[in-house]
């Protein structure tokens, strides 16, 4: 019995002490977390709608009844001065390698794209994982406005007003993020004229 | 005349530089002396019957077999025994041989005379008297081979004109020069054995021999003569029997155990020789050819002629030789001195120039396969070279049967990185001669421990 | 065995990454940059100094029934303790190691040296040991990132090194390149070894009575 | 007395062949392809194909010294290595890349293995994939064969029929050499010379080859564009580098099986991978894969084969069955 109980007896104390190591870091570090995390959050919403200063999230019954299927997973009202100037919107699409996330703001009075950022992905090195550059990205801006369905041309082809290059050799993966943002921009409409007024 | 029913598998096709083909054979002067070995069959050697001082006669005996399967050996001229010792051959081996200085007479041994008899058995009995063995190339005792193993028949005679090895042209000649001595003596093995059918199988690059074998045995309804593709190893038994009768002898079996008897056309008309004159086998022919021999021939040498002896009779070397064979290049021994002796077996001397012999250095396999497909046993020398060199010859014959290698030399012929696989393949099957040895004195010590 | 002799096994004769091939996983995830491989390696080296020296404490007292729970207990209680701290105040790198932090738990080293050296030597030869095999794994991390960083994306702690022309050789960064860089480096390290090994274990051999000079 | 210290083992002699001129006629059999790529594009072809050629046989003279091993490149294998990676190649590849591919097939694929004869798979294909890997865009960015006007082509054949990009060429452009392609792959009457030099030298048998054809024609036939046995047989095998891999690669004597049998099934086996890759896989060409991976079936082929003895157990029953 003795036998039994000794190892049963230590190894329990082990794991109390261990919790309670653990608990105290948690406690110590667990503002600091929530703090940041919150920070990055906000920081990046600024980031692709500079003008705002105040992101309120709507509840999801306010706008998931408006469009169907959306890959939108969140959706932000940006005001600045206590006006409201745009949306900013978490989706998150299919790419060549798995989801891709990204972070779309459109801007409310003409329905263009104000911004788009890559949150996460797991695309090809060196290929589809140019989708997070500057350089791509910035094709985005100042794209789209009422109706209008972004399509995506081949690098090097002859671009419209609403066409979006491929990046070379990665025409999936910039497929991807133009399909976020067509998916942005068609709630943005419906929340528009659904009278969610920003 | 028909042609060959199968062709062989695998096979290579070197120039057959048959230099001699067309020329007459020659009968030697006799040689100042001769050396006999008192092995020249497979089986146990002989014991010598003559001391120091002994005066013999042609055909007299020497050497009186010790075992069941050997033959004996006979004096090949008449003359005193010089000595009687020890010798060095190719091989590395010392045999006891008897050296005899000619008198230059040739006086033969009044005993002899031909052999009446026709009871099978009793013709079988003189054979082995006679001395012959099998003359292509192994020395297998010819009397031995009358006889078929317990449980098998004969059916079959297949006499081996295919002499498929470059330059070797004696049997070429016997069947050009003699072809009546080959049929009288087919007619005497078909008397000694009961076989009906007699298959003659001759390569097509041969038009003469044939020629001359079908004009001998027109009279002859149960003779054929089998025409069979130029191909080396075409002679080799199993690869004769499959290209003229179409079966197969089974791995690690006799020929006999398909009911064939296989005997070289040499071989035969020496059985007529012995018959009709009772002169046992002391004199043969052997082709003297190679890039370095001023005067290539055939010629009528007595056994236990010195190799240096016949080079001096066709003109000597115009140059160094890199090589001394006795056989042919494919699967001859070399040499390494003039002073060893023609043997019964030997069917050809070479001398070759550097130009003719392979002097390439080994290098890596590059996986061509050629080997594969060369092989006529239809083995993977290559895989067997890599495992015998990591030293798993047990494994080379285990699983991709090493010992059915019939050592031909096809293989390291085609590599062209002339790697040495055939000889690793005689190293490998010692291996596993040993290991086997081995196992056997292990298991045989554990069963006296109990 | 000096306490010199400890440290230097971990990083050199005993280095468990490239001689005694452990912790492959994180060492084949985690290099594609030199940063990821400082960050794997230094959290790596934390989390084996602690356990050492907790485990070695408690070698006594541990029964030998349970030593397996309890080490994984101690190990995955500091795992999370450095993924707690990463988290709060180095968030880029906990970003970039993310899933392969837990990982640690798992990394055979830790267990390995656990069991192997900890449960079986004084504390302060446990605390060198941790510190030497965790800078093993560290340096070999460090080489093989850098080396996957410069080939396959051209840069080093994500600066540029070569000019406009040089396209890196992604595959380096890629999956295979990792099997690949992986190799190479256990073989130079075999083939570095080896020529050490000869000289030292086999001086050059006298001659036996009576043979050939 | 006089002594022939030489004496050897039989047999011998020695057929003439030899690892260098096998090689020296495969480099033969590969030069109407390389003259017929150079005439199509021009100086940019011939720079690649002496730097990649170049650069093989330097690495593999580099390595041998600093490993102290034999010298071997002169059994040409090297050569003809750097000539195969330059043929797979894209005209526009920068020169370096292709220096950069043929040290890699040259050290990484064929020297660490232990050189010629023990690499497991084929050095010049190794080194495509690899290059496939690290320059995706350099390596699929294309031209258009000499008298063509406009020099970037937008796309080969083969994606040209999958993706419905581009000009699909018709037979008569695919058997001279006016699409555009890698540098070896577009002319395929030279393609077809070398192989009738390798098969009048008997330096390839024409087992392997005529395997891959068969297997790949099946399921070119199979997977057709719409739907199943629609496939346009004759398109897929003129374009692409099947031609080149049937003729060169799946011949390659280190990197494939011993028996006949065994290339046998190795030549199905990657025909069905190639079509399999272009058909459904991810990429447009799948030779270079598909090799490779059955490259890496060839030592459990030459395993599992173990051919019956002239004489052995199965002959005989097969034999049996037959009469």
């Amino acid at each position: 019995m003795r036998e039994q109980l000794r190892p049963t007896i230590v190894l329990l104390l082990i794991c109390l002490a261990m919790t309670f190591c653990l608990a105290l870091v948690n406690g110590a570090t667990v503002d600091v977390i929530a703090a940041r995390q919150a920070a990055d959050a906000s920081a990046k919403r600024l980031e692709v709608m500079p003008q705002a200063d105040e992101f309120t999230e709507l509840e999801s019954a306010e706008w998931q009844s408006l469009v169907s299927d959306s890959p939108v997973t969140a959706v932000y009202q940006a005001k600045a001065d206590g006006a409201a100037v745009g949306y900013v919107y978490d989706v998150t699409v299919d790419g060549y390698g798995g989801a891709v996330s990204l972070i779309i703001a459109v801007q409310a009075d003409d329905l263009t794209l104000s911004g788009v950022r890559v949150l996460s992905h797991q695309e090809t090195a060196g290929l589809g994982a140019k989708i997070v550059e500057k350089d791509f990205l910035d094709r985005f801006a100042g794209k789209g406005g009422p109706t209008t369905v972004l399509n995506v041309i081949r690098s090097g082809g002859a671009a419209g007003p609403d066409s979006i290059e491929a990046i070379a050799s990665a025409t999936i993966s910039s497929r991807a993020v133009v399909n976020a943002a067509n998916a942005a921009l068609k709630l943005s409409e419906a929340l528009v004229n659904g009278g969610v007024t920003p | 005349m028909q042609n060959g029913v199968k062709r062989i598998p695998g096979g290579v096709h070197p120039d057959p530089r048959k230099r001699t083909e067309n020329l007459e054979t020659v009968v030697m002067p006799l040689p100042a002396e001769v050396v006999l070995p008192m092995q020249q069959h497979i089986g146990a050697p002989c014991k010598p019957t003559v001391k120091k001082g002994d005066r013999v006669l042609v055909g007299q005996v020497v050497g009186a077999p010790t075992d069941r399967l050997a033959v004996p050996i006979h004096a090949s001229v008449s003359g005193t025994v010089k000595a009687v010792g020890p010798r060095l051959y190719a091989g590395g081996r010392h045999i006891t041989s008897v050296q005899i200085e000619s008198d230059g007479e040739q006086t033969p041994d009044p005993a002899i005379a031909p052999i009446t008899t026709r009871d099978p058995a009793e013709m079988i009995a003189s054979v082995r008297d006679s001395g012959i063995v099998g003359l292509g190339g192994a020395g297998f005792p010819t009397w031995f081979k009358l006889t078929p193993p317990p449980g098998n028949t004969f059916d079959t005679l297949v006499v081996n004109g295919a002499e498929c090895e470059p330059y070797i042209t004696s049997d070429y000649r016997e069947m050009v020069e003699d072809p009546m001595a080959i049929i009288r003596g087919i007619k005497l093995v078909q008397l000694m054995t009961g076989i009906r059918r007699v298959l003659i199988g001759i390569e097509d690059n041969k038009a003469r021999a044939i020629d001359r074998l079908i004009k001998a045995s027109e009279q002859d309804p149960e003779i054929d003569v089998v025409t069979v593709r130029t191909r080396y190893p075409q002679g080799g038994e199993r690869q004769l029997i499959y290209a003229v009768s179409g079966r197969i002898v089974p791995a690690g079996k006799l020929p006999s155990a398909v009911g064939v008897l296989v005997l070289s056309v040499n071989t035969v008309s020496s059985i007529t020789a012995w018959f009709e004159t009772g002169m046992p086998l002391t004199s043969r022919r052997i082709t003297c050819d190679g890039g370095v021999v001023a005067k290539p021939q055939n010629v009528r040498v007595p056994v236990g002629t010195r190799l240096g002896d016949v080079f001096d009779f066709c003109g000597g070397f115009t140059s160094h030789p890199a090589k001394v064979i006795m056989g042919g290049p494919m699967m001859g021994v070399s040499q390494f001195s003039l002073d060893n002796t023609v043997l019964k077996q030997t069917n050809a001397l070479l001398a070759l120039a550097p130009s003719e012999i392979n002097q390439e250095a080994e290098s890596v396999c590059i996986r061509c396969s050629r080997c594969v497909t060369a092989c006529p046993m239809q083995l993977m020398p290559s895989t067997m070279n890599r495992l015998i060199l990591d030293g798993k010859s047990e494994e080379a014959a285990a699983v991709w049967h090493l010992n059915d290698c019939i050592e031909c030399g096809c293989c390291s012929y085609v590599c062209p990185a002339a790697r040495n696989l055939v000889q690793s393949f005689r190293y490998g099957k010692a291996e596993v001669r040993l290991a086997e040895r081995r196992a056997a004195q292990a298991a045989a010590a554990a069963g006296k421990e109990k | 065995m000096t306490l010199y002799r400890t440290l230097r096994n971990g990083i050199i004769d005993e280095n468990p990454t490239l001689r005694l091939v452990l912790g492959t996983c994180p060492t084949l995830a985690v290099t594609t940059a030199a940063i990821n491989g400082v960050g794997m390696g230094l959290a790596t080296t934390f989390v084996l100094i602690c356990s050492n020296i907790l485990i070695s404490l408690l070698r006594r007292v541990i029964p030998d029934k349970v030593r397996i729970p309890a080490y994984v207990v101690i190990i995955a209680s500091f795992v999370t303790i450095v993924q707690l701290l990463l988290e709060a105040y180095v968030p880029v790198l906990h970003q970039s190691l993310g899933l392969f932090i837990p990982l640690i738990v798992v990394n055979c080293i830790i267990l390995g040296r656990a069991e192997a050296f900890a449960s079986k030597n004084t504390v302060l030869y446990s605390a060198v040991d941790g510190l030497g095999m965790g800078l093993g794994f560290t340096l070999a991390l460090i080489a093989m990132s850098s080396l996957r960083e410069i080939v396959g994306a051209g840069t080093i702690f994500g600066v540029a090194i070569f000019g406009q022309n040089w396209h890196p050789m992604l595959m380096v960064a890629l999956p295979p390149g990792g099997f690949l860089t992986y190799g190479l480096l256990i073989g130079l390290m075999n083939k570095l070894q080896l020529v050490k090994v000869n000289l030292k274990t086999h001086p050059a051999p006298a001659l036996e009575e009576g043979g050939a000079k | 007395m006089e002594l022939f210290l030489t004496a050897g083992s039989s047999p011998h002699i020695k057929a003439p062949d030899t690892t260098q001129s096998i090689m020296r006629d495969v480099l033969i059999a590969l030069l109407p392809t390389t003259v017929a790529g150079i005439i199509f594009f021009g100086l940019r072809a011939l720079v690649l194909v002496l730097v990649s050629v170049i650069a093989a046989v330097a690495a593999e003279f580099v390595y041998t010294k600093l490993m102290k091993l034999p010298m071997t490149i002169m059994d040409l294998s090297a050569a003809v290595t750097g000539l195969l990676l330059a043929l797979s190649l894209s005209p526009l590849v920068p020169w370096w890349m292709a220096a950069i591919g043929a040290i890699f097939a040259i050290i990484i694929a064929k020297m660490i293995f232990g050189g010629l004869g023990q690499n497991f798979v084929n050095p010049a294909l190794a080194a495509r994939a690899m290059m496939l890997a690290s320059w995706p865009s350099q390596m699929a960015t294309f031209m258009n064969p000499w008298p063509a006007t406009d020099l970037v082509a937008s796309a080969t054949p083969l994606p040209a029929l999958r993706y419905g990009a581009g000009q699909v060429p018709t037979l008569f452009e695919s058997l001279i050499g006016r699409s555009s392609g890698s540098i070896g792959e577009v002319s395929v009457i030279a393609l077809l010379i070398g192989l009738a030099w390798l098969l009048y030298r008997r330096i390839i048998t024409v087992d392997t080859p005529l395997a891959y054809l068969a297997s790949f024609a099946f399921f070119a036939w199979l997977w057709g564009q719409d739907g199943l046995f629609t496939g346009n047989v004759l398109f897929h095998v003129l374009n692409g580098g099947f031609l080149m891999a049937a003729i060169f690669m799946v011949s390659d004597y280190t990197t494939t099986p011993m028996t006949r049998l065994g290339r046998i099934i190795f030549g199905a086996g990657a025909g069905f991978l190639t079509m399999a890759i272009r058909a459904v896989g991810g990429y447009p060409e799948g030779v270079t894969y598909a090799i490779l991976i059955m490259n890496c079936c060839v030592p459990l082929i030459d395993r599992a084969i173990v051919p019956s003895a002239f004489g052995g157990p199965k002959r005989q029953k097969k034999e049996a069955d037959h009469a």
